[in-house]
């Protein structure tokens, strides 16, 4: 009884308090899953990421931080789109991420997608936009894949795709200054 | 235009086929008054011309004047409007009454014997657009201040009242023989002068109005306090017409419009 | 101490009720301020019942019926609508303060709309606080005559 | 002097738990008036009812008032019980502390204090009761059936096997209903047709039923015992009398390409046409929005083939009248299309196709002969998928309700295509398998144990087509939420049942209440269930709900044996909350001027003005008059009255200013 | 006002074409527009993914500057951005103290009143009307209509038509002289983010859509997206090396569509730019 009392809070209300979504709507009809993109490349489906967190079980919760799952989902809102709960998933899946993220708990399979996002982002925090071949440098670097497309380059750039030097805008320190106030 | 309506009341008279014509007389001061003609000699007294103003349609409920039975009225406009809401609220039998009222042309007077003419007869004589009178400036004053400063207005205005009742005597249209402040099982309204009781009575009247009024004004006229009545009276008349989408036509067709309704009729104030 | 608005809710036999019954079947929940006076139908509901509730103490009114063309009788709310509405029109223009009288239709199978017009107007009234212009004048005529 | 007695029931604790049902009774025991109080634990049940007896013999109570469930629940219980110790049952009145106080606030003073309220609101509202006495009617022994599916066939046949009249109403041509397109039925597997034909000629030739198809209510005026009803009686341009039904002018129609309606739109019929072989009547009638006749004005075939001559082309709707006593709705359901489903192709995909659709294609009488082949090639399919819950549970897309009959027709279905296709393979995607009923449960485990049907756990996300195949991406949530991909032959959805299309018109016209998806509603969930809230207006079958055969046919007895109740006695007694104009003595008379206002806004024409004579004869007043048995009691004439000259018994102003002001002065 | 434009990151960048041939379509229909000044990246896929803060900020900034420049509608041609934009919009809108903190994090009053349109919105209010007159060379191909994710969901943000099968640029492309195809992947993911992180799963994806298209006759893939483009296009040989089949079916931005209609330069268009030549 005093356990239940002073119980942490469980991984799906934390999700609850960031998205305003209770995972209780899901009656695990499974079509999430069913029209999931990548559904296939994962190691738990959408579903049943929703089932471990209905069961409020600190195991599960634990598995889903460290699952691939998370980071693989594309955000194509397919699942939110088809659910007929109304269930934005994708928005729990957000909120998963920035969970793992936080609490370093990081499936060791998504580094580089991780990789990818990081580079992106220290790009806007440095230039206030994507700058491309920097984001590609940085990324290599992130993940030692040196020779990951190095026949694309040359050609976007013979295509007039590719910027040399970044953009400079004016504005960006109040960009960076975003991403100091959001820590 | 006197001397033709003279004549006509003369003629019925004689024939006997009224036993009293309600008209106007001259009053002590300038303006006029109203008169009831039994013999055919006070024809003399009568006249008739724009300072007669009254509404005479409030005689024709009364008991005593019920009782003669056969009567002529000299109408006016607003008696016509009246007259015609009588009609179709049964207080009056159109067989029963004479309207004499003046035409279009110079000198003519116009008989009206059924409601279906005196409808006709008003509808023609409706203007098509109204000058704004002095009421509709209050109207629109009284609608411009906030909330809080109508209910002062309002609430000054209802202190004056004093309960004299001369407001439902003036009106054609308040005929019952028991008004509803006369109810006492339950007692709707205090009786007493108080500004509570006093409200509630000009809403009710108001409110009882809805649909039949005329807009003729003797309700304000009989006012000893000279509390604007007719601003209230104008107000629902005008909802009612804008809210229900009416003509001024229709909405003096004679039914009342409360006791019909359209499936779509407006109701965005509803949840 | 909060105020704790006074509501009276006049309500139609057959809609509103029966939808309020729903709302304690289905154990929804709302605010205790409101008390349902049971008419026959919103047709029955007399305007001058509504004074009658601000006179006696009432800070806010909700009439509520059956939705246009489910009245149990035909046409009673379609006759009430007209009547609400001009009575509306003119106790506003004499500046009684109408945001303290929802109107709303709640039918038989509306259990939880009844719950969320009952609580919006709570909530409404405990923003407008009590009606103390109104209650103000019934006072000094009690006080007075009676 | 007012004697009243209170009487507090906890409900068990269905009040107490929340209401202070012993601080209320002391409360209302200090109440001006109040001689009696007491609470109790039930009070509907027999010790408590006795409670309420023995208090109105022992105090000589003139007035009661119950608090407990809501008065639409247990009124007439404990006005009985008054009645029962003498008292005039209308002097007893309910607060209802359940429903609108403990259900739906939390435990505190404040719930308490409104239980008080609400108590003191009816003992002062007693205290301007009058006794009343009910008013008598009589009986019309008729009933009106409206809609000739099983549900109406039953209701109809029972209650005219009973001795009485019925009406039967069919919107189309014949009788019979969806029952009457079914191929076999579960859990048995026993011929629809084979079952309900008979039923389908006894009706026809009951010497007590009227039957008229191809007709719809047109008004319903009235009340309980004394209904008028207007049937219109869709002009079926032939003349019923002759037409001998040899079917010659379906034969010579040359407009032979209507869908029809019967083989949901995967067969066709010709413009005059008999909606199926075993139809009653077994005649035809004309299609005029389809005609070549009607919408160009040439053809007449029909009319030169007839052998009898029946054809009548400018034959006219008809108004037919009658007098009933009773009203059966037995109108049914109707199922969504594939069209309603944007993940499965907007009802583009040919092989995607309904239930009701597939009853078709497995019945022996429809457009394949019983051969289960697809719309589009006529191929037989090698694989077909089931697609459960397709609109029902969905509160996104669909309705939120679970339309119950579908998780047995899909294991029928797949039986029956299993038995038709030995070596096809029938897939079930599925959510929870509902089989409550029975042999039910049974029937399921057969279709997957014996025939070997795929049952997937798990919602379709999407249907595609792909090289002639419907691709269907499911996905097994028994294994973990895995994806699933069948190249399917054919789909078939179990589209959610839905309300009838006209069921909300057709509510509006008798004035019974509905829910929000215009499923008729019950007078009480569990204990009338076959009640409306309208008083003798009846409800059989899946007009209520979605539901199977046994259960309409078992609700169609259960609403003919009302109706049966009702007829048994020639007079019925109305609650005699009606309208009442004051008269008095003279010279007053009344205080009604007769100004009409209440004439024109009564809904039931029960008002009339009526001439006030003297002693001698004279008339002295014209004043209103209400007909008791005319009057329903709304009251809309009341607020109407400007001299207050009418009140209803019941709601008397007087009664309600009482409850109001005793509401809201709690001091 | 002038309508702003956001060209965002990917426009002036890798898919610079995409921003030429909306440029062209402007000028040709003489729509005036500017661009947003100072436009910061719209944070796409990876600010959501890690940093929620900023994922509502970025957009916010761009909101703020398009509406202290006086705008009352902003057209965002990406649809990654335009998705971007518009959650952020809907989210302020719904939390009022949300809108209140992201106005102070970027320093700029924030009225969130502006209208966020994407190209298909533009077209169909300011261009479809004068469409038809100004056709020189009408399309003659079969195409297949590829509206992806972020334009079309999640539809309770973007209230775009049909979810499952959109038509709005089926209708335009038919305007065009072109033959929209009925086919079965309008919606379905390309792989988006994915593109250098999990090459291998945008090619299966990617390659589907292809085979989807192709299989139904399209000789055209039209897209309004540029990731989608970027996917489909400049993937092409890992897309191949992943299905094991060639294809040759070109990928063209609406507005180069549009612009090819109207007879506009195929150079202007940026149609040079792409991998997988434009040889219809």
């Amino acid at each position: 009884m005093s356990e239940s009392l002073n119980r942490q809070p469980s991984l799906s209300e934390k999700v609850a308090e960031i998205t305003g979504i209770s995972v209780n709507k899901c009656y695990q009809c499974g079509k999430c899953s069913a029209g999931c993109p990548v559904a296939n490349d994962m190691d738990y489906s959408p579903s049943l990421i929703m089932r471990m967190l209905q069961t409020d079980d600190p195991q599960e919760e634990e598995k889903i931080l460290r699952s691939y799952s998370i980071w693989l989902c594309l955000s194509c809102e397919m699942c939110y789109c088809r659910c007929p709960m109304s269930i934005d998933i994708p928005s729990i899946m957000d909120a998963l991420r920035q969970k793992a993220y936080s609490e370093k708990k990081v499936n060791p399979k998504a580094k580089k997608i991780i990789a990818f996002h990081e580079s992106f982002l220290d790009s806007i925090k440095w230039t206030g936009r994507l700058y491309e071949i920097g984001l590609v440098a940085t990324y290599k670097l992130k993940t030692l894949d040196l020779l990951k497309d190095v026949e694309l380059a040359p050609k976007m750039y013979l295509k007039g795709k590719l910027n040399i030097l970044p953009e400079k805008m004016h504005g960006l320190k109040n960009v960076s200054g975003l991403f100091k106030k959001s820590k | 235009m006197i001397k033709a309506m003279k004549n006509k009341s003369l003629e019925l008279l004689t024939s006997q086929e009224v036993r009293v014509v309600i008209g106007y007389e001259k009053g002590t001061k300038c303006s006029t008054r109203p008169s009831f003609f039994f013999l055919p000699e006070d024809i003399e007294r009568m006249v008739f011309d724009e300072e007669c103003k009254n509404n005479l349609a409030v005689y024709l409920t009364k008991e005593n004047i019920k009782n003669y039975g056969r009567l002529a009225i000299i109408a006016n406009d607003k008696t016509l409007q009246s007259i015609v809401k009588l009609i179709s609220e049964n207080q009056i039998r159109e067989d029963n009454l004479f309207v004499l009222t003046p035409g279009s042309e110079d000198g003519q007077v116009i008989v009206l014997n059924s409601i279906e003419e005196i409808k006709s007869f008003v509808n023609k004589s409706i203007p098509s657009q109204k000058e704004p009178d002095s009421v509709d400036e209050l109207v629109a004053r009284i609608r411009k201040m906030s909330r809080e400063e109508r209910w002062k207005y309002w609430q000054d205005e209802f202190a004056r009242c004093i309960r004299c009742y001369a407001c439902r005597a003036a009106c054609p249209l308040c005929y019952c023989t028991r008004c509803t402040v006369e109810s006492s099982q339950p007692q709707w309204v205090p009786v007493a002068s108080h500004v509570l009781g006093n409200m509630e009575w000009h809403i009710i009247r108001a409110m009882h109005m809805s649909g039949r009024c005329t807009d003729c004004g003797a309700c304000a006229e009989a006012c000893p306090v000279n509390i604007n009545l007719q601003a209230l009276t104008r107000v629902v008349r005008e909802s009612i017409q804008d809210e229900f989408n009416l003509t001024t036509e229709e909405y003096l067709e004679g039914n009342n419009v409360l006791s019909s309704f359209k499936p779509n009729d407006n109701e965005t104030f509803i949840r | 101490m909060d105020f704790e608005p006074k509501i009276v809710a006049f309500v139609c036999n057959w809609c509103t009720y029966a939808g309020a019954d729903l709302t304690g079947t289905s154990r929804i929940k709302y605010p205790v301020n409101v008390r349902i006076v049971r008419f026959p139908c919103t047709g029955r509901i007399d305007f001058m019942l509504l004074l009658k509730a601000f006179d006696e103490g009432a800070d806010g009114i909700i009439v509520s019926g059956c939705h246009p063309n489910d009245c149990h009788y035909t046409s009673g709310n379609f006759h009430a609508r007209r009547r609400w509405m001009i009575f509306r029109n003119l106790i506003d223009f004499v500046g009684i303060d109408i945001r303290r009288v929802a109107f709303s239709w709640v039918s038989a199978a509306e259990g939880a709309k009844w719950a969320e017009v009952v609580t919006d107007t709570v909530g409404k009234i405990k923003e407008l606080g009590p009606y103390s212009e109104y209650h103000q004048i019934s006072k000094s005529f009690d006080g007075g005559a009676k | 002097m007012s004697r009243i007695g209170v009487f507090i029931c906890h409900c068990g604790e269905n009040i107490s738990a929340t209401v202070d049902c012993e601080r209320v009774a002391r409360e209302a025991s200090l109440m001006e008036g109040v001689l009696y109080s007491i609470d109790y634990k039930y009070m509907c049940s027999d010790p408590g009812q006795n409670l309420i007896k023995e208090a109105i013999k022992e105090h000589n109570l003139n007035g009661v008032v119950v608090a407990a469930c809501s008065p639409r629940m247990h009124e007439p219980t404990f006005r009985n019980a008054c009645a029962e110790a003498g008292l005039n049952p209308y002097m007893c009145e309910i607060a209802n502390l359940r429903e609108h106080v403990s259900w739906v606030h939390e435990k505190g003073d404040a719930t308490t204090q409104k239980a008080i309220d609400l108590v003191r609101m009816l003992v002062e509202k007693v205290k301007n009761n009058k006794p009343l006495l009910p008013i008598t009617v009589p009986v019309t022994r008729r009933a009106l059936v409206l809609g000739g599916g099983i549900g109406g066939i039953q209701a109809s046949l029972d209650i005219a096997n009973a001795g009485h009249q019925v009406i039967l109403v069919e919107r189309d041509p014949s009788i019979g209903g969806h029952m009457s397109q079914l191929s076999e039925t579960f859990p048995t597997l026993d011929c629809s047709q084979c079952i309900l034909t008979p039923r389908m000629v006894e009706v026809a030739r009951h010497p007590n039923i009227t039957l008229i198809t191809y007709a719809e209510l047109e008004s319903l005026e009235g009340f309980i015992g004394n209904f008028k009803a207007k049937i219109r009686k869709k002009a079926k341009s032939i003349d019923e009398k002759l037409c001998t039904g040899c079917g010659l002018c379906t034969t010579k129609c040359p407009n032979k390409k209507i869908p029809s309606e019967f083989n949901e739109g995967l067969g066709t019929r010709t413009a005059i046409y008999i909606p199926f072989p075993q139809a009653v009547p077994n005649k035809p009638v004309i299609d005029k929005t389809q005609c070549t006749y009607y919408t160009k004005g040439k053809c007449r075939l029909c009319e030169k083939t007839c052998p009898a001559q029946a054809i009548r082309l400018d034959q006219e709707d008809e108004i037919l009248e009658f007098d009933v006593g009773a009203v059966v709705l037995a109108t049914g359901f109707n199922v969504k299309g594939t069209d309603f489903f944007p993940e499965y192709g907007y009802g583009n995909y040919q092989d995607v196709i309904t239930g009701l659709q597939f009853e078709r294609l497995a019945s022996a009488s429809g457009p394949t002969l019983g051969e289960i082949r697809r719309p589009s090639d006529g191929k037989i399919p090698e694989k077909i998928v089931f697609v459960a819950c397709a609109g029902s549970r969905d509160p996104a897309k669909g309705i939120e309700y679970c339309s119950k009959i579908c998780c047995m027709y899909i294991a029928k279905h797949a039986m029956l295509y299993k038995h038709k296709v030995h070596q096809g393979n029938a897939y079930v995607f599925y959510m929870d398998i509902r089989a409550g009923g029975k042999m039910y449960e049974e029937f399921v485990r057969r279709a997957i144990e014996e025939d070997d049907v795929k049952y997937i756990r798990g919602r379709v996300s999407r249907i595609y087509e792909r090289n002639g195949k419907l691709i269907v991406k499911g996905a097994d949530t028994l294994m973990g939420g895995k994806p699933i991909e069948i190249d399917a032959d054919m789909v078939v959805l179990a589209t959610a049942g839905v309300a009838s299309p006209k069921a909300e018109e057709l509510a509006q016209k008798v004035h019974v209440s509905y829910d929000q998806h215009n499923f008729y509603a019950e007078a009480h969930p569990k204990l009338k269930p076959v009640e409306t809230n309208t008083a003798g207006i009846f409800l059989a079958g899946s007009c209520q709900a979605p539901k199977d055969i046994p259960e309409t046919v078992a609700m169609a007895s259960g609403a003919a044996s009302k109706v049966i109740g009702l007829f048994s006695n020639s007079e019925l007694k109305r609650d005699p909350s009606i309208a009442v104009v004051n008269r008095m003595p003279p010279p007053t008379y009344t205080t009604c001027v007769g100004c009409g206002l209440c004439v024109t806004a009564c809904p039931y024409q029960a008002i009339q003005l009526e001439d006030i004579k003297d002693r001698k004869g004279n008339v002295v007043k014209r004043a209103a008059y209400v007909n008791p048995g005319l009057c329903q009691g709304c009251g809309t004439c009341v607020a109407f009255c400007r001299s207050k000259s009418i009140d209803i018994e019941g709601y008397t102003s007087q009664q309600i200013v009482a409850e109001i002001s005793a509401l809201l002065n709690d001091e | 006002m002038p309508l702003a434009v956001y060209p965002g990151c990917s426009l002036t960048g890798s898919s610079r074409e995409y921003m030429e041939s909306v440029e062209q379509i402007l000028k040709t229909f003489e729509i005036p527009y500017t661009f947003v000044e100072d436009w910061n990246c719209c944070g796409a896929t990876a600010a959501h993914n890690l940093n929620r803060k900023v994922a509502e900020a970025l957009p916010a900034r761009i909101i703020a500057l398009a509406e202290k420049q006086g705008a009352d509608e902003i057209l965002v041609p990406c649809a990654a951005c335009y998705n971007r934009l518009k959650s952020s919009q809907k989210k302020m809108d719904e939390d009022k103290v949300l809108k209140g903190q992201l106005s102070e994090m970027v320093g700029m009053p924030l009225d969130n009143g502006i209208k966020i349109l994407n190209v298909l919105e533009v077209i169909e209010q300011s261009i479809v009307p004068k469409l038809n007159e100004k056709i020189q060379a009408p399309l003659n191909f079969k195409a297949a209509c590829y509206y992806g994710c972020l334009l079309v969901r999640p539809g309770n943000v973007l209230n775009f038509d049909r979810e499952e099968d959109p038509q709005s640029m089926d209708r335009i492309v038919e305007i065009l002289g072109a033959t929209p195809v009925k086919w079965s992947f309008k919606t379905e993911c390309c792989g988006a983010g994915f593109t250098v992180s999990r090459t291998d799963i945008v090619s299966r994806l990617s390659g589907d859509i292809l085979i989807d298209a192709v299989e139904h006759g399209a000789q055209a893939l039209i897209v309004a997206c540029p990731m989608c483009h970027a996917n489909l296009d400049m993937r092409r040989k890992d897309i191949e090396k992943a299905t094991g089949r060639k294809f040759d079916i070109p990928v063209i931005y609406l507005t180069q569509a549009i612009g090819m209609a109207l007879g506009i330069d195929h150079q202007k268009l940026g149609l040079n730019r792409h991998f997988v030549p434009v040889s219809i």
